[in-house]
């Protein structure tokens, strides 16, 4: 799909990942991914690596292609597009990037190389299914001993968590106002992962801590400006998730417009009666709407590296506000317009159902969201 | 209940019957929106019909309780808003009726008794693969045969065909007679050799629509219902009350509790949910929304007490209805937000009731209610030309 | 029109008020009305006086004649259908209603008689135009002087003011924490009325207040207590309003539907439309609903006369939230399916859009409606 | 403005120069939504005329300003958003580029530069008592008789004519022509005898609409615009930065300001509304409307930018961005609530703004929005066919 909006490199971009998921994700690929315990299939997870897909958005320096944020959101709309199954969005960008920008020479040295080739795999476990800009960060504490910190706790629900290989966890720490990030190596001792599948298909889990010791924080900050220091990738994270729906949202619509178009009732393609036109164009018209803004969300991201949080957090709210909205009319209608067939689970439509109800309410619902803005708008001496 | 209280005091009869019977599993399940086993479904039957209890809207000849159509009404609801299970409409409000109607008198004394004892389940064979709401175009095809039809071809969409003993479906027995025509109105026995069930698992987890496979399947004549190739007018004739059922008002109160127990019992952000102003708001809304509706069906309902004819209009009670059934799933899903993201969503750390677990199964069942039976879409264009001539 | 919810007698009352509306009440009076400094036309008013309108719901022992809150309404919905600009709802039920219950006989004797043949007209002058459930009590101070009270200050907007013979006024009391009602004569030194019309025609005011003298009071109480008291005028007014708007909403939509039967476009009248015909279908469903909650909240009014203040509350609350979502949807349509010509001055509908317009907000919008609805489900210990 | 600045560069001397140059009194009455009398905004056309600002998007030639499509969408939004009067789109957006295009010279010469003096209104002559979206049916005939045409028949929802010095028509040149084809564009001096002006007073009390009466008008032959019986063509091509403008961004986001000033202003039994959570609700789904819209037109104008052809599916913006107009004007009047019940609004104990006394007039002026210059279900037509291929 040609589209004036992308440049010719992210023209090609665009085209590679289609291409990719036509011919190798495929029904078979996506029931694999869902059927595996960490709803996610190392091999693919490796593909992606090679793609490039996986350092996109992190600087040459550290092994990465010192792409933009938008770059790497036109991958997300293809997968989404595939209904790919994989944690991209929860694992492969955000928590990738803060690696590279917050952590010291060694850490990244160990880790990312094998985060950029897809031999392992990182996870913001600090990151609720809910409301992502509610952080529940009372539940792990860090205690300060010699030689490091003892963490204990447990994890909120966190999309991608099974099978990571490390663990982004955030601590409030026991001797003072102030909260620890550390990065968690799958095999410390101490730690048990409880695996949770959603109701798409996807793979979530929790973490357990129970006595873990850790070298190191990450990074070690009063709250507040912790929570500043982590918006970035929150945002980044709700950005790139809008970007994937939007394409799971455009596939859903056209596979309903083409079943549409060929179903006969009443001896007519049901796509000829005018009520069936005039809804098939209102939501045609709010997936561009919705494309737009999440793309457009994209593009503040790369504009606003570290300065301006306020603009890059009105439009990621607003862009997950207008995809969760669309999220759930599309859906709805791909239901309700395919008839019975489109609640079945054999056939195509109804993993893109799934996936996009689930989608609305990921890192917080319409509602959520809106107050997000509400906020922004109406309390900006506060924000 | 005795004989002719008032409508209040029958009420409170009702409830107070459901609410000392209704075994507590069967509605703890009900009221935090699990399936309900095809046993504990049998069993309930068996107890209701013991009370005659199980088709009080049957004439009283066939075990019904001769009341009132507002009685009716009133038992359903408190039955739905005290978490008995929802009847198996097929089997009560459809075949029961149209045997009354339309079957012969051994038909009758074969079919209904045994119904009524709660102990016979049916299914609906009307859909095919390509004839959803468009029923003219169906193909299965009945062909006489010495004593027998033998039918070939398929029905699909056919819910809870997998319990179902017996199936009333619509076949074509003139393949020569235009659209509607050639079609007649027959009973099969699910345990005829030749007949295949494939089940279809519903995006929701659950098993509810079947594909159903006819091989040559022999069905005795004693089986067609009213003559043959007149099987849609059978078919077309479902009866004032059932159609009056469909504002599905106990449901939707029931669903309405249910959303209510989300919002009270769940947080957000430490936060109770009933306390946000977007839910208190869209649960108000859906309130004003069942309360007219309910005002709405109320208008009905008193048509028919009075003899009336009910009329073409009563299409709007289904349309509203299943939507606003659709609208509460959709706001319990919302109030529980990403604790209903899981069917596993029980083991967590908030300690969430059952109803998170199944939340998001039960808003995709919902969608069902408006395109099955003659979809929304449907009532729109019966309401456009039968009622307001256009 | 038939319905099966009348008896026989309601259904006369229904047609003798929609054959005086059709003969009696055209364009000519309708605009005559609205150029009256009161928006009321004193000859219109003797004519509901004749009709036995203004004295349906009162006692037979006070002249009245014992009918049912639901006859009342009736004859609401038919003057709305009429577009019938006169204050029937704001003047001709619930004042005549507070009179009846709460003055003594002597107050009784003076004033019920010319209230209900039509010669006099009083007015719920402390009932707001804005949400009713929020009487502004604190701009009217009464002061306890020998043989009586001097009232100052200045009431907001309300219906029906203008032109008035006697004015229903909620005081605080400058002796203690309570409040007084008082029915002031229009005659009475000291008091001034400023008549503004609303936007659709209809009639309404301001009372000022310059140390008015009042010999007596018609209730003194506890501020909780005064307006538990007047709650049932309150509730019966807005459900009376409800009913007039449905009548309203009914005629714009037959007007609508006539229409559009009738208007040829593209070769063919413009209901041939299929998306046209379920829009009309949607809103005919959403009218019948409302009328029925209408009606329903009009047979809980005369249910619990008395008692049961949450049920006539809620019901009240409900329908006026109903009737407000509905009007605006009526009228939006009315408009658009119209086109051009449904914003013209001069054409038939564009009184009954504005109409419908200043209803849904009158006495309260759908938003403050379903906030008391809300209160009433959630916070039952408080109400 | 500097010849070739960054965007955001031009953003700010727009900004500036409105800010600094547009008369306080045409500002406070854009702002609070008073209409502005016409020679107020005829004077604030002369000096954005004498600053070459009055037709930037025009071909230099003809006074415009060379600009970028998207410096003439960011010029557009500040003058909105600085509260400039709207201009006259049937003069500027319409009339002016049609002339550029099919004019001939001693046309062009003729009314391009009164035009662009700011002097000249237009108003525009298509619907007709009986032919309103459907053009095809038009009866407005014009006669050829001796070195003129005789123009016979009516126009009506001509919008400003009362003030227009020139309206442009589509009159029927061939009556036996079908439909669109015996159709002719022509330019009717308004002062020409036999032309009768009916101003239509609308529901918000202003007089926006007109019916106009021909009764042997005579037109010479030199005022047909192209070929005659190809007015059909010239109607249609509403030009493509035009068709960019009817997102209304500008507009929405000055509508967006105005429904902030009426929450943050006004008070609800003590409580300011913009701390209501209903408002705040709306208020923030509406605005994420807007930034939808916004990035949607942004992509429209890249492909303009990119010298693509726009393409039908730019019929999307027309329908958002009108109804987005009526959005915050609904939620202006439901902010103020009973404060907006009547014009004399100011006049009230609360003291309220200029802007409660026209909030419902505006409203319902906003209403005409998705009906004018072809409805939002023509919108939804073009875009089911052209662009679905439905």
């Amino acid at each position: 799909m040609s589209d004036s909006m992308f440049n010719e490199e992210q023209q090609m971009l665009a085209d590679s990942a289609r291409r990719y998921v036509e011919r190798g994700y495929g029904a078979a690929e996506l029931q694999a991914s869902i059927a595996h315990p960490a709803g996610c299939l190392p091999e693919k997870w490796k593909e992606f690596g090679e793609l490039g897909w996986l350092g996109i958005v992190l600087p040459e320096a550290d092994g990465g292609f010192g792409g933009s944020f938008s770059d790497v959101c036109i991958v997300s709309e293809e997968l989404g597009r595939g209904v790919v199954n994989e944690p991209f969005v929860a694992s492969g960008i955000a928590a990738n990037m803060l690696l590279a920008e917050l952590a010291v020479e060694d850490v990244k040295a160990k880790w990312l190389p094998g985060l950029i080739d897809g031999s392992r795999r990182a996870v913001l476990a600090f990151l609720p299914t809910g409301n992502a800009y509610r952080i529940p960060c009372a539940d792990v504490r860090a205690r300060t001993v010699e030689g490091g910190f003892i963490l204990g706790g447990e994890t909120s629900l966190a999309l991608g968590l099974a099978g990571a290989d490390g663990y982004m966890v955030l601590a409030r720490m026991d001797d003072g106002p102030k909260m620890g990030l550390f990065l968690l190596d799958a095999g410390l001792p101490g730690l048990t992962v409880r695996p949770c599948a959603l109701y798409d298909g996807q793979g979530a889990g929790r973490l357990r801590l129970e006595d873990v010791p850790v070298a190191h924080a990450l990074d070690v900050q009063a709250e507040p400006a912790m929570l500043e220091r982590l918006a970035r990738y929150i945002d980044g994270t709700i950005i790139a998730h809008c970007a994937q729906t939007v394409g799971t949202m455009q596939r859903a619509f056209e596979i309903t417009l083409d079943y549409l178009k060929t179903r006969q009732q009443f001896g007519k393609p049901i796509s000829a009666n005018q009520v069936v036109q005039h809804r098939l164009v209102d939501l045609f018209v709010e997936i561009e709407e919705a494309r737009a803004l999440s793309r457009a969300a994209a593009g503040i991201f790369d504009e606003c590296r570290g300065e301006d949080n306020g603009a890059r957090r009105k439009y990621a709210a607003a862009a997950k506000a207008c995809v969760a909205q669309v999220a759930k009319h599309c859906w709805k209608e791909a239901v309700q317009l395919h008839g019975a067939i489109g609640m079945t689970q054999e056939y195509v439509v109804g993993q893109y159902v799934k996936r996009l109800a689930a989608a609305a309410t990921l890192y917080g619902t319409e509602e959520a969201q809106l107050e997000t803005v509400a906020d922004l708008t109406f309390d900006t001496v506060r924000a | 209940m005795s004989s002719n209280p008032s409508l209040q005091e029958f009420r409170q009869q009702v409830r107070s019957f459901v609410r000392s019977k209704l075994p507590g599993d069967i509605r703890e399940a009900v009221r935090s929106g699990q399936p309900v086993p095809r046993e504990r479904s049998i069993a309930w039957n068996r107890l209701l019909a013991e009370e005659s209890l199980l088709v009080p809207h049957w004439p009283s000849q066939w075990g019904g309780g001769g009341w009132t159509v507002q009685q009716q009404m009133v038992f359903d609801e408190e039955m739905c808003t005290n978490d008995a299970p929802e009847q198996n409409s097929v089997t009560f409000d459809m075949i029961g009726p149209v045997l009354v109607r339309y079957g012969n008198d051994a038909q009758r004394g074969r079919f209904l008794p045994a119904i009524a004892s709660g102990e016979q389940w049916w299914c609906q064979g009307y859909s095919e693969p390509n004839a959803g709401s468009d029923l003219a175009s169906l193909s299965t095809r009945a062909e006489r045969r010495g004593d027998h039809y033998v039918v070939n071809g398929s029905k699909i969409w056919t819910s809870y065909a997998q319990y179902a003993d017996w199936m009333f479906c619509l076949v074509r027995t003139d393949a020569s007679a235009k659209a509607q025509q050639g079609i007649s109105f027959m009973l099969i026995d699910m345990k005829t050799p030749g007949i295949t069930v494939r089940p279809i698992l519903g995006i929701h987890g659950w098993v509810v629509f079947n594909e159903v496979f006819f091989d040559n399947v022999s069905v005795p004549f004693e089986n067609l219902v009213g003559e043959e190739n007149q099987g849609w007018t059978i078919a077309k004739s479902l009866l004032e009350f059932e159609r009056l059922k469909l504002a599905r008002i106990g449901e939707n109160k029931r669903r309405m509790a249910r959303a209510r127990e989300a919002g009270m019992t769940h947080c957000e952000a430490g936060v109770r949910v009933a306390n946000s102003s977007w839910f208190r708001q869209r649960f108000s809304e859906l309130e004003v929304r069942l309360m007219a509706l309910e005002a709405n069906a109320g208008r009905f309902i008193a048509r028919a007490q009075a003899g009336h004819p009910i009329g073409a209009d009563v299409s709007m009670l289904k349309m509203r209805g299943s939507q606003l059934i659709q609208l509460w799933e959709e706001l319990t899903v919302d109030a529980l937000g990403s604790a209903a993201l899981s069917h596993d969503a029980v083991d967590t750390a908030e300690g969430l009731s059952e109803i998170a677990a199944t939340a998001s199964s039960r808003r995709f069942l919902s969608r069902g209610y408006t395109i099955a039976g003659g979809s929304s879409e449907i009532q729109h264009n019966i309401l456009a030309k039968q009622v307001l001539g256009l």
